[in-house]
């Protein structure tokens, strides 16, 4: 019930992003648009009921928000650092690339937590999430692979990123 | 047709509402801004495209079964026809617009146009239920090969 | 940047799209490559100020590839190199050379950027622009013009896309009634 | 030089209708035929002004002033018969795509002189 109430009030708000019955230069205000948006709201609350898991989290809902916040700029820093990577194998011209696929392991149980996980690595440039099986395997393609043991890769790729959304999902 | 993976399972569960919205908001509004039935009924044929492709046949199936379906695409069928021959009896010709001739709304609101709403929600559901007809039985049908070489031709029943 | 110069861009871009889903052997590639043309026209429509069929064209496009994929996924990547018919071929490419020359002449004429309704008054387009909102309340004339002025139109259609489908569920449901009732 | 490209497009798919083998190629070249033919009726109703700004959606906002709408707006006839147009082809086109499937059931292959010579 509690997750059909927060896919109203997501809706809601999207509704009103997309329509804005409120104008700023007349000041007036549609009601006609708000009430249907309510009505579609209602709808799409009992259609797509679950949307969100509903899961119990150890931190509290500010603690999780800040890191969530935090984790935006370490993506983007590692995104630049895998960028300026790549670009070095590119034009080094003896193309020092060694592609191939490695398997490592997550801890993390939440499929949300694991989804953001495998985009952030998809992100990164040079390695990519090729697949996700339920007992938390990945398997990841590395323009430049070093190490296949399931252990060091892990380090190498998933933890840099796990730490944060451990805070972030549990 | 089996889902796929857990990524795109979360992240169709995700997106889903918004493609809802997104068809209802382009099928109501249709007579203010761009869209109208068509495209609104074509996007959300496409959300239950996107379900079927991430979650597997079964799941769509046991929420929108094929025979609803068919249903669904009478129904818009006959609102627009029902509209069209109202038209007939309080306008005089067939698919008059009575609503606005007898009770204009306010220019630029959503209850405005007369007919014109009603029968973009009518082209909303048929648009989008036959389309989503066509994809779930070409998803259920599969061609198997057989041992001499020919071909045998199997449509998965769902359950009563 | 005028709108002729960017018309040609896209027409060309979307040229080397058709020929190469025409030409290539692969079947999955020639269906990407029709996904380039129909993107394409639906940069186009937004260019020439028809944003509803840019919207629809983009979601028809995105739903006729799937079905397409569908069709065509793991059956007969193979191509085959049997003899070319010459003399079809021949006639074929004579036929389109002509077909051009028609074109060539036909299409001088026309004038890109004047609609016939800057030339014709009575035109009907110039009461639909001038009634429309008054007469149906519709501030989308293309909407006024599908669901009122010409939903006879809008009938048709419906009915031509309802028997559409249900062509397409009968060829794909008979063989399995038929063979319970034993050959 | 927009209208003969256009032109050109519809003949790339004529061609690819008429020459293919491949029962896919022929619908693909259909398809192609069809977009040329809803480009040339949109290009139809364009009106051109000065400036790229001058044409105008025919959408009326609260904002308009009519007499410079109707001086603007491009032709709304051809985009709203494009409009069926697109919906009935994407259902044509399923149509020719389930005649496709059962084809390849019953033959096993997609290529049409393959077929002419097993049935015969």
């Amino acid at each position: 019930m509690l997750r059909r109430i927060l896919v109203f009030i997501f809706a809601f708000i999207t509704w009103y992003l997309i329509t804005w019955p409120y104008d700023f230069y007349s000041g007036t205000f549609d009601l006609q648009i708000t009430i249907a948006g309510a009505v579609v709201s209602l709808m799409a609350a009992l259609i797509l009921g679950e949307v969100f898991t509903s899961t119990r989290h150890k931190h509290n809902i500010f603690y999780r928000l800040f890191w969530g916040i935090i984790y935006i700029p370490i993506l983007f820093y590692y995104i630049i650092l895998a960028n300026l990577d790549v670009l070095y194998r590119i034009i080094h011209p003896k193309r020092p690339i060694n592609p191939g696929i490695v398997k490592v392991k997550t801890e993390l149980k939440n499929t949300t937590a694991r989804t953001v996980l495998a985009n952030s690595i998809t992100l990164t440039p040079g390695t990519l999430t090729v697949d996700i099986k339920d007992t938390g395997i990945l398997y990841v393609h590395c323009i430049n692979l070093q190490e296949t043991d399931i252990k060091h890769a892990t380090e190498k790729v998933v933890l840099r990123f796990e730490k944060i959304l451990k805070k972030v999902f549990e | 047709m089996n889902g796929m993976s857990p990524i795109v399972q979360t992240v169709a569960r995700f997106v889903k509402v918004f493609i809802l919205l997104y068809g209802i908001y382009l099928t109501l509004t249709g007579h203010l801004t761009p869209g109208g039935g068509f495209a609104g009924g074509v996007v959300i044929a496409s959300l239950y495209i996107l379900l079927t492709l991430a979650y597997g046949k079964k799941f769509s199936l046991k929420y929108f079964p094929r025979k609803l379906a068919g249903s669904l695409d009478s129904v818009g069928a006959l609102i627009f026809l029902v509209v069209a021959v109202l038209g007939f009896y309080f306008g005089g010709i067939f698919f008059a617009n009575f609503l606005q001739k007898n009770y204009p709304g306010a220019e630029f609101s959503l209850l405005s146009a007369g007919t014109i709403p009603i029968n973009n929600i009518a082209i909303c559901i048929k648009v989008a239920s036959s389309l989503f007809l066509v994809f779930i039985i070409m998803a259920v049908a599969r061609i198997i090969d057989k041992k001499d070489g020919s071909k045998d031709y199997k449509q998965d029943q769902e359950k009563e | 940047m005028g709108i002729e110069l960017i018309m040609i861009i896209i027409l060309i871009f979307i040229l080397l799209g058709a020929i190469i889903a025409v030409e290539i052997k692969d079947l999955l590639s020639a269906v990407i490559s029709i996904g380039v043309v129909g993107f394409g026209i639906s940069i186009a429509f937004l260019f020439l100020q028809a944003p509803d069929l840019a919207i629809v064209q983009i979601a028809v496009e995105t739903v006729l590839l799937v079905l397409l994929i569908r069709a065509t996924i793991r059956r007969d990547i193979k191509s085959t190199h049997s003899h070319i018919n010459w003399a079809g071929l021949i006639c074929v490419v004579v036929l389109c050379l002509g077909l051009i020359g028609f074109g060539y002449f036909a299409l001088q004429e026309l004038e890109f950027g004047k609609p016939a309704i800057t030339r014709l008054e009575e035109a009907p387009s110039n009461h639909y622009l001038k009634q429309g909102l008054t007469q149906t309340g519709s501030a989308n004339i293309v909407t006024s013009v599908i669901l009122d002025y010409r939903a006879y139109d809008t009938l048709g259609e419906a009915s031509v896309l309802f028997t559409a489908i249900i062509g397409a569920l009968a060829i794909l449901r008979g063989i399995a009634r038929k063979k319970k009732g034993g050959k | 030089m927009i209208f003969p490209l256009c032109f050109a497009l519809f003949v790339v798919g004529l061609y690819c209708a008429l020459t293919k083998r491949n029962v896919i190629k022929i619908v693909i070249g259909l398809a192609i035929m069809e977009y040329a033919v809803n480009l040339f009726l949109v290009l139809l109703g364009y009106k051109k002004g000065i400036t790229l700004a001058d044409a105008q959606a025919p959408i009326i906002e609260p904002v308009t002033n009519l007499d410079d709408f109707f001086m603007k707006a491009v032709d709304p006839l051809p985009q709203a018969l494009v409009l069926t147009s697109i919906v009935i082809g994407l259902g044509v086109t399923a149509l020719a795509i389930a005649i496709c499937i059962r084809l390849y059931q019953r033959y096993g292959t997609f290529d049409i002189s393959e077929m002419r010579r097993l049935k015969g």
